[in-house]
């Protein structure tokens, strides 16, 4: 169980590294940032590629298909060029097998041509490194901004928009007090909307109503400030609590210890760099 | 020429009309694309562009390494954490587990009670019932991230006599299966960093709060009433707010809004002093100790709030952000926000 | 009183490091010395409605549990998922689980291994784990569709066809209840766009504080039934459990989060505190400077 | 003027008639009502463009926030240092990134123009390209081509904390006088506006989560809450067609208002039996 109790002074170690930043910016913060980015960076390209790139593209363009016994020139021709890609990415047969399995790649059951456009959609992405053809990667964005334009135009007409007209009606069979209620919620989002008014002077009677839509929107604020410390909160005591764990004679006093010798070399830190600088965070 | 500028943006045209259409055309290619393709193929795209990034990010830390700016030991450490992750998700998979089959009837027991005890699995019956249903060989539910670490556990499953086999997770699955590489620099490096940081912002929102949150004028007040009875209405805590602390705080704001109308210092004193006095006397002689009203408490005050005049906040913002979202995806189909394009 | 005065005003320009201070050790002490601060849990309206519309399903029916955090909000979510899948394997409901972030698989098997092992549940038979796909709205959109072309196996690589529990199970409409443990995007939200409310199906959320409010507008809306919001929204789901299964006749022991909610009191109260504090200095200082302090 | 109306409003109801014929054929069944919706939004905000650009003058209320940008860039350049300018850590895939990325135009081209520096760090890969794009083309605009170097917008790394960090780290150590955060901003938009705050700077934000806008406005200089940070691109270009869009965005945001009245009043009356019509039923789900 060597592995377990390394990492847990791994973990306690980083851990303290970020809270140290609570003090000043220092050594062991850096540290623990630069690994996160490096570390970070990595993990998310390793995760880009094995669950999209590999099974999401090359699942959908080269799919295991079902034995059926014949196989069209077309297909073969096809999939010979996954196993050219095969063989380029095994380091020219010097690796194993790694991306391309033998046959195709599990998961859908019918060749999907049109994703060769996002194929090479991404290979323009990656083209940027030519200088001479790196203007292609504007198509890629171009696409992208399309995409989203159309799509979010769409959604957020239809659940953010209508269906909040739709909830703005009122069950009058309940009793007052929700009835009086929902008039406030009706209310409070009207002059709320009317504070978003951009083309129009909030003065007068209009300026009274925007002010009160502030207003409505300052609860809004504060509530989920509120709420906000909540979270946070709960985060904060989740990661004490590991810590906490962690401290114990099975993990050989992991917190305890690296909390002192954190301590003392931020001691010494601080005393050796105050003299050089005085102006510490204010 | 045209390549470079006009096709981009008859691209963003194109697009945009078929995403925002397609949603209406009875066809179900169109459907399909606009339901999941057009998303889908966002993601591929990001994900190739993601390496693009990468290298970035590695050039400027080499750049900082070889010409001893600032810091730069610490890049170091950046372009060590960018290796050793590709390392475990491309070279090296460590997702190693052990294949155990033909299992005699005698040795049951014995193996289900080693493995539970090692392993410290929950219920050594589902072991066994596990090992003796397995058709092609029982997998010994732990990963292990090398070769000899598996060869050393089957030392202990020698004595009886069993096949074994090492296997390897396949290639993708690898970065999922708890113990490999992958996972182990997931679970230790990866989480408590990430969800340290995010435990920052507990001291980061105290320090906001108490720097932010102050009786500057109407609007800030109403912010910080509004945060903190959520802030105590929330927690435990808040039921054991007595109703009298409630109505002298009520008093006090009553006060607070009608300020500005009330020039006199005494006068206005006078009136919080009596307005606090003559609450506690009400409720004093209405017996509120023992069942104060319900607007008196904490709790259900919070309640109104999180479910009234914030529902009303949050509907308004959201309707603003709507409107603020789909005028301007529509002055990017129609094309006259482009600056992104570099035009 | 001019003294007095001046010690607010001096503390009024405190380092926010004391702040941090504070705040740190609010949460510390009482998590070290729980014995100290006890505080009774009463649960919420909106926990109520959770539980009871959990708690009216019948035997046998079909929930589907969807993962939408990981590690990084796990102190917020966990305790209620745990809590959750107790009540439900208690009432025998098929719990069917899936992911909508990838750290979310190691959320589920997590917690099935800790619940299912209490409860003698099986795979297969009582739950099932269909883990982690990638595409967000798109995985909504194919459960609401078809779960089969979306999910060819489970989390295990057991095919769909091989398991009991999944027969007749074939799109979002096949449950009897829908319940996502959302911390962001994709979550809650998309749930109620893209499934539950095209289909009709009865949705509740488990999500982190910061969401509560702007999913609040769904569940006054009634497209949402309830709401557990954060880790306190958690602790009172495991006090309704906890009585519930008492007047079972089982004991279970205390949840995580009921736990942690002194910690959390205590630390509410820290900074409600320093609140009222800055804005006595405030108060103070402002007739000496017109300016404010920023 | 009253000539454009007549011609829009006769070929909107020629449109959704046209579409209505189609309805469950060509076109996907009971979609009409939407489809209307989305036609009246377009041609609302297109009619309006279109007066705009015809010449007519806008009355536009000011928004404190951007005036301040370029008095920010202007006080960094006094101070000999740079502007940090965060697009949040979306892909473009969300709106609220393209609007910053349109911001981000604006503010270099004041960067370019009082020379100053500017920093930008990025979590998404095609974020950055894109930012690139606009930088170099607000340089070009601004006459400093040579002011402009491909990594002032460079990638820090994809993951929400890591970046944090990382942006915590450059305002650390690098002390910018001036932080802009415009985009999409999740849990990490307090540590960007605490550590900001404790360097010093002028902080101007906005995004369109609205969960994380109470924490801008209480540790920023400048919030562009909600709405007012999509339209912020329109009012800093100055061209008669994105102020004209705005105006269009106004009108639809009436439209809207009086729809909620409506439907409130209506549904009102279809629960005391006086309408036999349920309005809500049409807006299906």
């Amino acid at each position: 169980m060597s592995a377990e109790i390394f990492g847990s002074w791994i973990v306690v170690f980083l851990t303290l590294c970020i809270f140290s930043y609570l003090f000043d910016d220092n050594p062991f913060y850096k540290a623990a940032e630069h690994i996160f980015i490096g570390v970070s960076a990595g993990y998310w390209a390793v995760i880009a590629f094995w669950q999209q790139i590999q099974p999401n593209l090359f699942g959908r363009l080269w799919p295991k298909l079902e034995d059926t016994g014949e196989v069209s020139v077309l297909q073969s021709a096809w999939y010979s060029i996954y196993k050219v890609l095969n063989f380029i990415s095994t380091g020219f047969g010097a690796l194993d097998r790694s991306i391309f399995p033998e046959g195709g790649i599990k998961g859908y059951d019918e060749i999907r041509l049109m994703y060769l456009i996002p194929f090479i959609l991404g290979i323009f992405m990656l083209l940027r490194l030519v200088p001479k053809v790196g203007w292609l990667a504007r198509w890629a964005i171009a696409y992208i901004v399309g995409m989203t334009a159309g799509l979010r135009f769409y959604s957020f007409l239809n659940s953010d928009i209508l269906i909040q007209i739709k909830a703005s009606t009122i069950d009058f069979s309940s009793d007052w007090g929700t009835i009086i209620n929902g008039l406030i919620v009706f209310i409070g989002t009207l002059t709320g909307l009317i504070y978003f008014f951009f083309s129009k002077e909030h003065k007068g009677s209009f300026g009274t109503l925007s002010k009160i839509g502030i207003y409505f929107l300052m609860i809004k604020f504060g509530a989920s400030f509120g709420f906000a410390v909540m979270g946070r909160i709960s985060l904060l005591i989740g990661r004490i609590n590991q810590l906490k764990d962690y401290s114990t004679a099975e993990y050989n006093y992991a917190t305890p210890t690296i909390l002192v010798v954190i301590i003392i070399s931020l001691a010494i830190w601080s005393f050796m760099d105050g003299g050089k600088k005085k102006e510490s965070a204010a | 020429m045209f390549l470079k500028r006009h096709m981009p943006l008859f691209i963003v045209i194109s697009i945009g009309l078929l995403t925002l259409f397609g949603h209406f055309i009875n066809n179900t290619t169109i459907q399909n694309f606009v339901d999941n393709d057009a998303t889908q193929w966002f993601d591929i795209i990001a994900s190739f562009a993601i390496f693009l990034g990468a290298l970035n990010m590695l050039k400027l830390q080499m750049l900082k390494i070889i010409r001893k700016q600032n810091n730069w030991q610490y890049s170091t450490l950046a372009v060590l954490g960018f290796v050793v992750a590709i390392f475990a998700g491309f070279f090296y998979r460590g997702a190693n587990y052990i294949v155990v089959s033909n299992v005699n009837e005698i040795n049951l027991l014995p193996i289900s009670e080693l493995l539970t005890d090692e392993l410290h699995l929950e219920n050594q019956n589902t072991v066994m019932s596990n090992i003796s249903d397995a058709e092609d060989g029982y997998e010994i539910p732990k990963i292990f991230m090398t070769q000899s670490g598996a060869e050393a556990f089957m030392e202990k499953l020698d004595k009886f006599d069993v096949n074994m086999e090492i296997k390897s997770k396949k290639w993708g699955v690898h970065l999922q299966a708890k113990g490999s590489l992958f996972s182990w620099i997931f679970f230790n490096i990866f989480t408590p960093l990430s969800s340290t940081m995010f435990a920052l912002l507990a001291f980061f929102v105290a320090s906001a709060s108490y720097r932010a949150f102050r009786i500057r004028n109407f609007e800030a007040t109403l912010l910080l009433v509004s945060g903190i009875i959520l802030m105590l209405g929330r927690v435990p805590i808040g039921e054991l707010i007595p109703w009298w602390v409630v109505a002298i705080l009520i008093v006090f704001g009553v006060g607070a809004i009608s300020a500005p109308w009330i020039k006199d210092k005494k006068i206005f004193f006078g009136l919080v002093v009596g307005g606090i006095v003559l609450f506690l006397g009400v409720g004093f002689a209405m017996g509120w100790n023992q069942s104060p009203p319900q607007i008196l408490l904490i709790p259900v005050i919070q309640d109104w709030i999180f479910d009234y005049p914030t529902t009303a906040g949050s509907r308004a913002l959201m309707i603003g952000i709507a409107l603020g979202i789909v005028a301007t995806s529509f002055r990017i189909i129609v094309g006259i926000e482009r600056s992104f394009l570099g035009e | 009183m001019e003294t007095l005065k001046n010690i607010f005003i001096k503390l009024g320009s405190m380092d926010r490091r004391i702040i941090f201070l504070l705040v740190g050790l609010s949460v510390l002490f009482p998590l070290l010395k729980p014995d100290w601060f006890t505080l009774p849990i009463r649960p919420k309206q909106h926990s109520q409605i959770v539980f009871d519309e959990i708690n009216k399903l019948e035997a046998g029916s079909k929930v589907l549990l969807s993962f939408e955090y990981g590690p990084s909000t796990k102190p917020e979510i966990h305790p209620m998922t745990i809590a959750l899948l107790r009540h439900m394997f208690v009432k025998d409901i098929k719990v069917y689980a899936t992911a909508l972030w990838a750290d979310g698989n190691f959320m589920s098997t997590d917690a099935f291994d800790e619940v299912a092992a209490e409860y003698n549940k099986k795979i297969g038979i009582d739950y099932v784990n269909l883990g982690f796909k990638p595409g967000g709205e798109a995985v909504i959109k194919g459960i609401a569709s078809d779960i089969r072309t979306l999910y060819p196996a489970d989390l295990n690589g057991t095919s769909l066809d091989e398991i009991p529990m999944m027969q007749n199970v074939n799109n979002v409409e096949d449950f009897d209840f829908v319940f996502s443990l959302s911390s962001g995007t994709p979550g809650s939200k998309e749930w109620v766009q893209y499934a539950t409310d095209p289909k009709g199906i009865p949705m509740s959320t488990g999500c982190t504080s910061i969401q509560v409010t702007d999913i609040v507008p769904y569940v006054e809306n009634g497209q949402i039934r309830g709401i557990l919001a954060g880790m306190p929204g958690a602790a009172e789901y495991e006090e309704l459990v906890k009585m519930e299964l008492k007047s079972m006749g089982l004991v279970i022991k205390p949840g995580e989060a009921t736990s942690m909610m002194s910690a959390q009191s205590m630390a509410h109260v820290v900074i409600v505190i320093l609140i009222i504090f800055g804005n006595i200095t405030y108060y103070l200082t402002r007739n000496n400077k017109r300016k404010g302090s920023k | 003027m009253n000539k454009k109306l007549a011609i829009a409003v006769i070929l909107y109801f020629t449109v959704v008639g046209l579409y209505y014929l189609g309805d469950g054929s060509v076109f996907v069944d009971h979609t009409t009502f939407k489809f209307g919706v989305v036609a009246l939004v377009s041609f609302t905000l297109y009619y309006y463009i279109d007066r705009a650009r015809s010449g007519e003058e806008i009355y536009l209320r000011p928004i404190a926030g951007l005036k301040a940008i370029e008095e920010a860039v202007g006080r960094a350049t006094e101070m000999g240092k740079s502007v940090l300018f965060v697009p949040g850590i979306s892909d473009m895939d969300q709106v609220e990134t393209v609007s910053g990325l349109i911001l981000l135009g604006h503010v270099a081209e004041t960067t370019a123009k009082y020379e100053a520096g500017l920093n930008v760090p990025v979590s998404k890969s095609i974020v950055m390209e894109a930012g690139r794009e606009t930088c170099r083309e607000s340089y070009l605009r601004a006459g400093r081509p040579d002011l402009y170097y491909d990594d002032m917008v460079h990638y820090l790394t994809d993951d929400q904390f890591a970046y944090a960090a990382g942006v915590n780290g450059i305002m650390v150590r690098e002390k910018p006088a001036a932080c802009f955060y415009l985009g999409k901003f999740y849990a990490e938009s307090l540590i960007l506006a605490e550590t900001g705050n404790s360097i010093g700077a002028i902080q101007i934000a906005g995004t369109g989560s609205p969960s994380q806008i109470p924490f801008f406005v209480t540790a920023c200089d400048y919030t562009l809450i909600g709405e007012e940070f999509f339209t912020a691109s329109a009012y800093l270009s100055k061209k008669p067609e994105l102020l004209g869009s705005i105006k269009g965005q106004d009108i639809v945001k009436g439209l809207v208002m009086a729809a909620m009245v409506i439907t409130f009043i209506f549904h009102g009356l279809f629960q005391f039996g006086w309408v036999d019509f349920d309005i809500v039923t049409l807006f299906g789900n």
